[in-house]
């Protein structure tokens, strides 16, 4: 049912991991619960069963114990999650995620995102690695990303809340207006995906759409050299290699005209 | 006090009074109905007492992180006028004073007095709201609008909202001044008196927060 | 007391506080209002901001009770009617200790970050 | 009473007597058929808009979020509310404590015309320039905030605004209202642990509703000033900031705690069904007050799981988490317990039973599928996705609708004096839950799919194309959830009019108070009797005297003649006789 995990995520194994063991745990006490309940209807029903007890039995009467098993059961749920929000929100600052990447021979890339009505922009720091600067480069509506590399996302906003979702890596946060928040996400392999707006923004929610795209070291390399040409970074030819039915493409491409070698004062523009 | 048991009637004329036959909304002389020392009629104020307390708290609270972290608040803060909310303050209190002697005389059924007071009492509140319009006309004039800066929006909120409270407070004394005219009631005036310091309340904390700091 | 009700069933307005009662804490009242207003105009300078606000706002707190306790009785008053002042305050902290850390992150990041961060162009130049 | 007001009295005018009555009874009756009306409003809405999801394009794309605002706020504070609030509260709080009516007839009567008036509100902003609100019932801003500029509907919005107000200050009245009276009221007898569970459960909710719904007026107020004087509180500019967050809070404060306010009356409505069509007391009824009364304090102490992914500190997300699961405790202890109330009981499959049965069946599955949200980490994927669409569907639709039509099924014989039909009732619930369960149970797989909330053509992705069929599958199934209700309503209104006349003041032979009064009951409902209460309210499967005659419950009061009526029971009964001459002689004249 969920889309196939994007291969080697970490945050997507972690939240992945926590929605199963969830999961299975619901699903084994409702379906207890549903046997149990179906049994009582049809034992005690009236033809079977004309008197009521008074009395429950006195096992039953020790019941109240069982929410202590319920309590235990709803903890041991959570522990997972605990553990993963922890790996996930807190521990993951900046310092920890490019040591991590050192020790595993990755790639670190820091990108800002800003989610303005209907449209992402995504903002990366030229050669001097810092945000602000004149050398910044702008992509509309299309993220690209190397392979194998750490991707840490600034996210807010320009006008209302957006919230910043990747199925495939399972990544979800809000994007708000005049407030830094941040997700992250490892890739490995090159592939494109799509990045969908999760928060109610106005008429074209829906179309909020914006592309991942994957990349291999050369070819990232090779449009970081492009860009900083000033050559617009983006051929729609790679756009339309994700394509799909005739819907998807005119939807795409309307969003599609922002991108491009846009302007940052195009983009903030109100 | 009435007998259980088959046959028995109950008798309603018991000096008992509301626990021999249960009440009939209205009918009872108003300290019948009480729980535990708590007439209903003080109960359900302070009910929704607790409700106006929790929407002032909130506002103040707001206002609160809204200082702690806006650089200007302070400097914002020194252009509202000490003198007048300080006789405003003054007038509020003095209400306050005339409100409880007002209470104290309606449970004394001294209804003479008690209406005077009462009277006294709104003349105070329609004095805090006419220095309040001046005040904020001469505000607009600076040029100090609720969208200034966030100073000026909780200014404008705050004792906006205080303002409206004290004009209910002043219309409910009105209602009741009509109300005891046909009908003595010593709590419609312990309600209005409860709401009128309920107000002044608030005022203790408005003055200092948005005046003298 | 009306209808003679044992239990007090309200007329506690009598006999409990008197007008002289309620005539000395209004001259209270307006002794600590002038003392807020003399602390606040003359002794700003000398210790600073915070202190002074601090101070004042306990002033109020005192006035407040005094209005609280003996204006509207709560001093006379059982559990079941000082409750709705005590929940409402519960509540109150309880919202600060919930919404405070994320406000004040949220708040401080804003004032901060308004002009470089929020506005694109106010850091990105081109 | 003078002479010249009692003369007045009994000639009540068909103006006083059904549309600004003071009589509970009559309140009530107003509330719920106000809040069934709006339901079949909320629920053709539902409609339109998931047409919409099947045939994308059908609506535009602010008609379509404007449908999916007005069907959330209808639903919670326009149909929940006064059905389970207004509705059964008024009708039945004053009957099962003995009482003769509120403690504040007037007020009731004004609670009733506020929310009348944000009905109206409500409807208009719906038809000014510029239509509805169209920024989800959340009102989250910067978007509710600037509605000219992000939505282009600001009358509509400020409308709406006003609209909730009033309605949150008529609830507030009832609020106030129903402890008032259940405090100082209660029959000779009626002590607190001898409530009903039902009465418990309301004034939990009433206290509920009061402490967190302040805040939420508040943070109206100042969302009102953003819109109108340009302030702000909630909307970041270039040069200003204020704090969306902090609306968030303090909506959610309210918000979560609002859930329960509906969900306690629902679980005492079951309660009080389960009881009587199991013939079984109450299992465990002082734990489950307490559970009650735990789970309540609990409530305000969540409300940021809503907001994990908001932007909140990932610390306190911790915390919140945790307290969420341990408000599962209180709620299992309930369940748990209904069920024991049943298993050992002879249970009778009656149409408000089924009803019953079928809203704690999807309560349970409401229930448990609300720990992966609660949960913090998995709530990352599945927020504000259709797995909590189809989580509050389990939960709310099972309190708004399956709970309140149980106890429509149950107490209609009490207050209109007739019969809904029982075949059709057991009908009635089980297409209900087959076609509930036909548009609930799928959005669970469109969650888990990771499809958005809120989304007006889901064609616009790829990774969501595949499920097109199952957006149809859930709009037939809403189609004919909504054609059920309808012909339900048709029945109803016959009911009303036209059922088979019930005799028996008793008909579930239940020991509750209010079925010791006649159906319906009269004006100041006891007549010139009077109940006593005896015992504890679910008195069931005695033993002993009663047993051998074939008697399996004992009434929880008895009636007692009273030899000096009150006066005001005497002048209405006076009254009463006049006027039923006075209709004689028109009749015949």
């Amino acid at each position: 049912m969920r889309p196939d995990l994007a291969e080697g995520s970490e945050v997507g194994w972690l939240v992945d991991t926590a929605i199963d063991i969830v999961t299975i745990g619901i699903i084994v006490v409702g379906v207890l619960s549903f046997i149990i309940f179906i049994y009582a209807l049809i034992r005690y029903r009236r033809t079977r069963q004309p008197f009521a007890l008074r009395e429950a039995p006195v096992w039953l009467r020790r019941i109240v114990y069982l929410d202590i098993a319920v309590l235990l059961f709803d903890l041991t749920l959570l522990s997972f999650n605990l553990y993963a929000w922890h790996e996930i929100m807190i521990d993951a600052d900046d310092q920890y995620l490019l040591r991590k990447a050192q020790e595993e021979g990755a790639g670190f890339v820091r990108v800002q995102v800003v989610g303005r009505q209907f449209f992402w922009a995504f903002i990366y720091p030229g050669a001097d690695q810092t945000f602000g600067t004149t050398d910044d480069y702008t992509t509309g509506n299309i993220m690209i990303v190397p392979e194998n590399s750490y991707v840490v996302v600034d996210l807010t906003a320009k006008d209302v809340l957006h919230s910043f979702f990747i199925p495939e890596f399972r990544v979800k946060y809000d994007a708000i207006p005049g407030q830094r928040t941040r997700v992250w996400f490892k890739t490995t392999e090159p592939g494109t995906y799509e990045i969908a707006c999760a928060e109610l923004c106005g008429d074209k929610h829906y179309d909020m759409r914006a592309v991942l795209r994957v990349v291999s070291q050369e070819e990232w390399e090779a449009w970081v050299a492009r860009r900083s040409n000033g050559v617009p970074g983006i051929v729609s030819g790679t756009l339309h290699a994700f394509g799909g039915g005739e819907h998807r493409q005119k939807s795409f491409s309307s969003s599609l005209s922002h991108s491009g070698s846009v302007s940052v004062q195009e983009l903030s523009a109100n | 006090m009435q007998q259980e048991g088959s046959g028995v009637m109950v008798s309603s004329t018991s000096a008992a009074g509301a626990s021999s036959y249960p009440p009939i909304a209205g009918t009872l002389p108003e300290e019948q109905y009480e729980w535990r020392g708590a007439p209903v009629a003080r109960l359900a104020f302070w009910l929704f007492l607790a409700g106006e307390i929790i929407i002032l708290l909130t506002l103040i609270g707001a206002s609160i992180f809204f200082r702690l972290t806006y650089p200007g608040w302070n400097e914002a803060s020194s252009y509202t006028n000490v003198v007048i909310s300080t006789i405003n303050t003054l007038v509020l209190l003095t209400g306050s004073l005339t409100a409880v002697l007002a209470h104290h005389y309606a449970f004394a059924s001294r209804w003479a007095l008690a209406r005077l007071y009462l009277v006294l009492t709104m003349l105070c509140g329609f004095t805090f709201l006419g220095i309040k319009v001046f005040e904020y006309s001469r505000e607009i004039m600076h040029g100090f609008l609720p969208n200034t800066n966030a100073f000026w929006m909780f200014y404008y909120g705050i004792t906006g909202i205080h303002g409206l409270h004290v004009l209910a407070g002043s219309l409910i004394i009105l209602g009741v001044l009509f109300y005891i005219r046909k009908k003595p009631s010593k709590y419609a005036v312990e309600n209005a008196a409860l709401y009128w310091h309920f107000v002044d309340v608030v005022w203790l904390y408005i003055f200092p927060m948005f005046y003298l700091t | 007391m009306a209808g003679g009700s044992a239990k007090g069933g309200g007329g506690h307005a009598e006999g409990v506080a008197g007008v002289r009662l309620y005539v000395w804490i209004y001259i209270l009242l307006l002794a600590f209002t002038g003392l807020s207003v003399a602390v606040s105009q003359l002794l700003m300078d000398v210790f600073g901001h915070t202190p002074v606000t601090v101070a004042i706002l306990a002033f109020s707190t005192i006035k407040a009770t005094f209005i609280l306790a003996y204006y509207m009785h709560l001093k006379y008053e059982r559990i079941w009617i000082r409750m709705w002042l005590y929940l409402p305050l519960a509540i109150f902290v309880l919202v600060l200790i919930g919404v405070g850390p994320d406000i004040y992150l949220v708040l401080r990041d804003l004032w901060t970050h308004i002009l470089t961060f929020a506005g694109v162009s106010g850091g990105v130049h081109h | 009473m003078s002479a010249a007001s009692s003369a007045h009295a009994h000639e009540l005018s068909f103006w006083r007597k059904y549309i600004f009555s003071t009589d509970h009874k009559v309140i009530g009756k107003q509330y719920l058929l106000t809040g069934l009306f709006m339901a079949l409003i909320g629920g053709a809405f539902a409609l339109i808009f998931r047409w919409n999801l099947a045939n994308p394009g059908t609506l535009t794309d602010k008609q379509y979020l404007m449908f999916v605002t007005y069907h959330g706020s209808i639903m919670f504070f326009w149909v929940a509310m006064p059905i389970l609030l207004g509705g059964f509260g008024n009708l039945l709080i004053p009957l099962m404590i003995g009482a003769r009516d509120m403690a504040f007839p007037v007020l009731n009567m004004l609670s009733y015309w506020t929310f009348f008036l944000s009905v109206v509100l409500l409807v208009a902003s719906l038809l000014v320039p510029g239509g509805g609100f169209s920024g989800g019932w959340t009102l989250y801003p910067p978007l509710s905030a600037i509605p000219d500029l992000y939505m282009g509907a600001e009358p509509g919005t400020i409308l709406l605004l006003l609209a909730l107000a009033l309605e949150f200050a008529s609830m507030l009245m009832g609020g106030i209202n129903y402890v008032a009276t259940v405090f100082t009221m209660r029959v000779k007898g009626l002590t607190f642990f001898r409530l009903p569970y039902f009465v418990w459960m309301q004034i939990l909710a009433a206290f509920l509703f009061m402490l967190s719904v302040t805040p939420l007026i508040a943070a109206v107020f100042l969302l009102l000033m953003d819109i109108l004087l340009g302030t702000h509180f909630f909307r970041v500019t270039a040069e200003q900031a204020g704090s969306p967050v902090l609306f968030q809070h303090l909506f959610w404060f309210f918000g979560h705690p609002e859930v329960y306010v509906i969900l306690f009356p629902a679980l005492g409505i079951l309660a009080e069904i389960f009881t009587s069509q199991a013939r079984r007391p109450l299992f465990g009824y002082r734990t489950l007050v307490w559970a009650g009364i735990i789970a309540g304090i609990l409530s305000f102490l969540v409300w940021a799981h809503h907001q994990f992914v908001a932007g909140i500190n990932p610390y306190s997300a911790i915390g919140f988490s945790i307290l969420t699961v341990i408000i599962s405790v209180p709620f299992s202890l309930m369940l748990i317990y209904f069920g024991i109330t049943l298993a050992g009981g002879s249970i009778r499959f009656s149409a408000p039973m089924i009803w019953a049965l079928g809203a704690y069946a999807m309560f349970i599955i409401g229930g448990l599928t609300g720990l992966p949200l609660g949960a913090l980490t998995s709530d990352i994927y599945f927020h504000d996705t259709y797995y909590v669409v189809a989580h509050f569907h389990y939960t709310v639709f099972t309190i708004v609708i399956l709970s309140s039509i149980a106890g429509i099924y149950y107490w209609f014989p009490k207050f209109f004096g007739r019969k809904l039909p029982e075949r059709f009732g057991k009908w009635h619930a089980i297409l209900t839950l087959i076609f509930y369960n036909g548009f609930a149970f799928p959005a669970f797989f469109l969650g888990m799919a990771g499809h958005p909330r809120r989304y007006a053509d889901i064609l616009a992705y790829n990774y969501l194309e595949e499920f097109q069929w199952v957006h149809q599958l859930m709009t037939i199934s809403t189609i004919l959830l909504f054609a059920v209700q309808i012909v339900f309503a048709f029945v109803f209104i016959r009911s009303i009019f036209a059922g088979e006349q019930v005799t028996d003041p008793n008909p579930w032979r239940a020991t509750t108070l209010e079925w010791l009064a006649p159906s319906p009951p009269p004006h100041l409902n006891w007549g010139d009797t009077q109940p006593v209460v005896e015992h504890g309210p679910y008195e069931y499967a005695v033993n002993g005297e009663l047993a051998k005659q074939g008697i399996d419950f004992l009434p929880q009061g008895k009636l007692y003649r009273l030899q000096k009526l009150p006066e005001e029971v005497a002048h209405h009964l006076g009254g009463k006789g006049e006027q039923s001459e006075s209709e004689v002689e028109k009749a015949t004249s």
